[in-house]
């Protein structure tokens, strides 16, 4: 009992009430977190006090703002257990992921000199991702792929909802990359990184990783899970929209060619040709999300104050009770495995006959906010025979309380519709 | 939530009037939402200026299937241009919040006025309004097919 | 006189001091401007309130969120005369550019299918910028050419710092693309766009307008101007940080093939293909930045309440006291024209013998923040002969006292290193 | 702003020692400063583990130009040990945001304690240290090219 943390009070939002008056049970962390009041300060204070162009005035404002968001990298990198220089600014997990694989398309294309041509490929390489994937880890490479005849190969999914490592031979000597997702934001299972890793490795396959859940919901040490690459999106993390952060290996990342061009990436421009400068600089074109680090600085602070360990203990409770309490309603049919070990407090379902909007607006109506529809993962979902599910997920501020009003309102969508 | 859910809303979406195939439609339309795959196929013939037959399949939220039921009922046979300007009508009654439209419009949407709740619900306008915009895009190209009098497709149930 | 706006007091920053208690002059703008109370406020309230995943979720604070930001892109459409559907979100004007290039480039590589053939290249076609461009709308096409084989020219600068128009026989037949600046960052000039349109028309070239700078300082009307494409930052514009925008005529959004790809921008996703939304959501992958949208909303509001053309006279009468000030320092060049005609009041110079860094950082000890370097603008400083120079520049709040204060430093500058 | 410009990185941003080219360097460094385009050359030649001889010659403000002026005076004919050791001190203090070091290690320094004052100006750090790293950089090289005593490159001033 003493895993269940009380931070509601910390989020201003989660005192609000909706439709007419009810008390908010919000159930959509999954999509988007609700932030902390010292994470909406921190970005309010930069922008009342520090707010100016970074890396760039020789003015003691500049100079204030460029700490800012260097302090802000320095506690990101961190947070996920990597090297300063090894994190870069996105504006969202997708633009991350997307950057890797234009870093390997460009190579491709035969930018980047010749310390790029390890991310070359041609038509007899393969490129493995997952039937678990979010649109966002599957869609690029599918891109990627079609721009330089690599094959696109996949793992499948169990019936379970988790990854078939039985089936981990699909990565092979033509395998160039291996992208798989550290936690499915439909199934919740969390994903034997280290053995996909390891096949990867025998192989030499670079290795992408998509922290998007995991980072959020549990201690994430990145040099330690050895991948080679990883994304993960501040807002999903008690952080502001509008950043996330590409991890890369120092040496890969030093390799990789640059994706966005412009200012505050370039070392020497001529009208015909640019250098560029190192990373993470490199990947950094034009003005950055500055007061949305600083943001994400506090949240990683406040997740940190918290503890990783703590918070995800705390939800491992929390995901028992959703799954216990599902189970408990007739006909209903969880996409995922029913035991809460190795899983997030992410559970998707299917309510037979009821369509998820159905079942989402009937919650709705009682207060209570879950997300309906595919979720960004239609394959995950075409592997279980369904369209859409309804997803319930919770966060560092969800209680015991929330989880029950949510299975008391799955009862009354099941009996409205009968 | 009755107000949204009416019970002509709740019968039509299981019933589902007009579910079926032509076998040589003039005109046909796939539409789908992107927020969550609910897709649908609308399918019509066009003679004399009518709307002779008119097919739909999908899947999707009794919203999404119950507007698909009744609007078979109101335009399959009808003149084309009571299908549009009724599909005029419903646009803007899905649009208009929740509240109704003047009791003529009311009274011309028939049936269909059961709908008025959904326009409080933004994030369901597109369900209210998929097959709608699937008939209308159906009829733009029932018009280009069919410059001469057409075959009647006959009707797979 | 009665040009004169006194609006400092809306920002909170301005009421700063720096350097050991020294009132602060900010004349950074052009770099990033400071934002009104207003702007904090809405970003604030949506977090504190309205926060949701947009264009998904079927419960009540989603419908807010994702009325929020499609009111928001109502009101920027509104504000740069385009039409609603014609704006895509970016992190920065940056990505925007990048946007219009990849779009050209994928559709070199065959993706986006037939109607995006119209933006294919092949080696004997040419894309035309300029030599006064930002680098953010030079180095993305440098790299397109580089792809593509397509050729890079450009328009020369003039002495004066405008663009040579005599000169715009560099489009040709071959030209596909003409990218220029609405109003260089350097030299303040502002160019006279219907021209350049006119010629890109008579070729059958596309348009790409920066209007970075343009945007926060004049009316804009980019229908009225006629462009293709067009590029704008809210930072710069008393927005917030990580949100940009780009525009395009609706007809070529429809054509132009995804650049970024993801969640929220697909259709049907199978293992092995997908297909993509309409624009401008076909633009918008991965989770949008909602706060800074509604920020950029309430930044453009604030604009337009002042008014664009009292705006701009306000800062015509600045940029002639900025340009009357330095006229009457010893040595002292203007970067670009010296009359305040088709002009901003952004003033870049160079001081003979005292490097741009040492003008900054007397002037910074002074309390008076300026820019230094090179301004994202490498080429046109060596069309003026130097590597670097100083840059100050105005917004809405500046007053005519701190140009002054500006001059005043300046002069003390010129003395220190005598 | 006296305490940033000190007299004798005013006199040595003008006076400029050590500006030249050799004919033909052990090491050889260009760095740039990307935010403002400075830039700056560095070149070595090394001889039973001296530093013997030095030459730079670059662009910039006069932070830079006059710590690379100093560099020269305090470095050129020394042995690398001594050369790589200054180096090091001269980055500790730059790092420490306008403090002084021990006064060990200013004493080490000489002249070069005169660049305390840059540390408070976290954007003025680059300009201080870019000679240094090409510095590092050049002999990095030069330990590389000299793997047996070397010709000695003369210098063309
Ligand atoms: C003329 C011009 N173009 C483009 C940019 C790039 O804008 P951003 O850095 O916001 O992407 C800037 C500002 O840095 C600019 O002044
Ligand atoms: C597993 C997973 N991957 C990727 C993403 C994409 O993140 P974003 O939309 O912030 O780019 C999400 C969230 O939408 C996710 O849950």
């Amino acid at each position: 009992m003493n895993d269940l943390l009380e931070l509601a009070s910390d989020f201003p939002l989660l005192s609000r009430t909706v439709r007419g008056g009810k008390p908010l049970v919000y159930l959509d962390t999954g999509a988007t977190s609700q932030k902390p009041e010292s994470v909406l300060n921190a970005e309010r204070t930069f922008n009342q006090t520090h707010n100016a162009a970074v890396h760039r005035g020789a003015h003691q404002i500049a100079e204030e703002a460029t700490e800012a968001f260097e302090a802000a990298r320095s506690a990101v990198a961190e947070f996920v257990g990597v090297s300063f220089g090894e994190i870069v600014w996105t504006k969202n997990a997708t633009e991350a992921l997307n950057l890797v694989a234009h870093g390997f398309l460009n190579a491709t294309l035969e930018r980047g000199g010749s310390e790029a041509s390890r991310f070359r490929l041609t038509s007899g390489d393969e490129i493995v991702v997952t039937e678990l994937e979010h649109h966002a880890n599957l869609v690029p490479w599918q891109e990627l792929a079609a721009k330089t005849g690599a094959k696109l190969r996949w793992i499948p999914v169990t019936e379970d909802g988790r990854l078939d490592l039985e089936q981990l031979d699909v990565i092979t000597e033509r395998t160039r990359v291996v992208a798989f997702t550290h936690a499915s934001n439909v199934t919740g299972a969390i994903t034997d990184v280290p053995r996909i890793v390891e096949r990867a490795r025998e192989v030499g396959a670079f290795t992408v990783l998509d922290a998007c859940q995991s980072a959020a919901h549990l201690p994430v040490d990145l040099h330690e899970l050895g991948v080679d690459f990883a994304a993960f999106s501040g807002h999903k993390m008690l952080g502001p929209t509008g950043v996330g952060a590409l991890y890369g290996r120092q040496e890969l990342l030093e390799a990789l060619p640059p994706f966005l061009t412009g200012g505050s990436m370039v070392e020497v421009v001529t009208m015909e040709e640019t250098t560029f400068m190192p990373p993470p600089q490199r990947f950094e074109a034009g003005t950055q999300m500055v007061a949305q680090t600083v943001g994400l600085h506090a949240a990683v602070d406040y997740l940190s104050a918290v503890g990783m360990r703590q918070l995800s203990a705390h939800e491992d409770h929390l995901a028992r009770l959703m799954l216990e309490g599902v189970a408990g309603v007739p006909g209903v049919r969880v996409l995922g495995p029913t035991s809460a070990e190795d899983r997030l407090a992410v559970v998707a379902f299917d309510v037979p006959g009821v369509h998820p909007h159905d079942v989402g607006q009937i919650l709705d109506d009682q207060g209570i906010a879950v997300r309906v529809g595919h979720h960004c993962a239609q394959p995950a979902h075409r592997a279980f025979g369904v369209h859409a599910s309804t997803r319930a997920s919770a966060g560092v501020y969800t209680t015991p309380a929330e989880i029950e009003a949510f299975i008391d309102g799955l009862h009354r969508v099941v009996k409205f519709f009968a | 939530m009755q107000q949204l859910y009416q019970q002509v809303i709740l019968d039509h979406s299981k019933s589902r009037s007009g579910e079926g195939e032509l076998s040589s439609p003039h005109g046909e339309s796939f539409q789908v939402n992107p927020t969550c795959g609910d897709e649908c196929t609308v399918q019509v013939a066009v003679e004399d200026n009518r709307l002779s037959h008119f097919a739909w399949s999908g899947r999707g939220c009794s919203i999404s299937q119950a507007s698909l039921s009744l609007m078979y009922e109101m335009v399959d046979g009808e003149p084309l241009d009571r299908a549009e300007h009724l599909g005029e009508t419903f646009r803007e009654l899905i649009h208009n919040r929740g509240q109704e439209l003047n009791p003529e419009k009311m009274e011309q949407l028939e049936d269909l006025s059961a709908f008025t709740g959904v326009g409080r619900y933004s994030a369901r306008v597109k369900c209210a309004l998929l097959g709608w915009m699937a008939l209308r895009d159906a009829l733009v190209q029932a018009q280009r097919t069919t410059s001469g009098p057409g075959q009647a497709p006959e009707t797979q149930a």
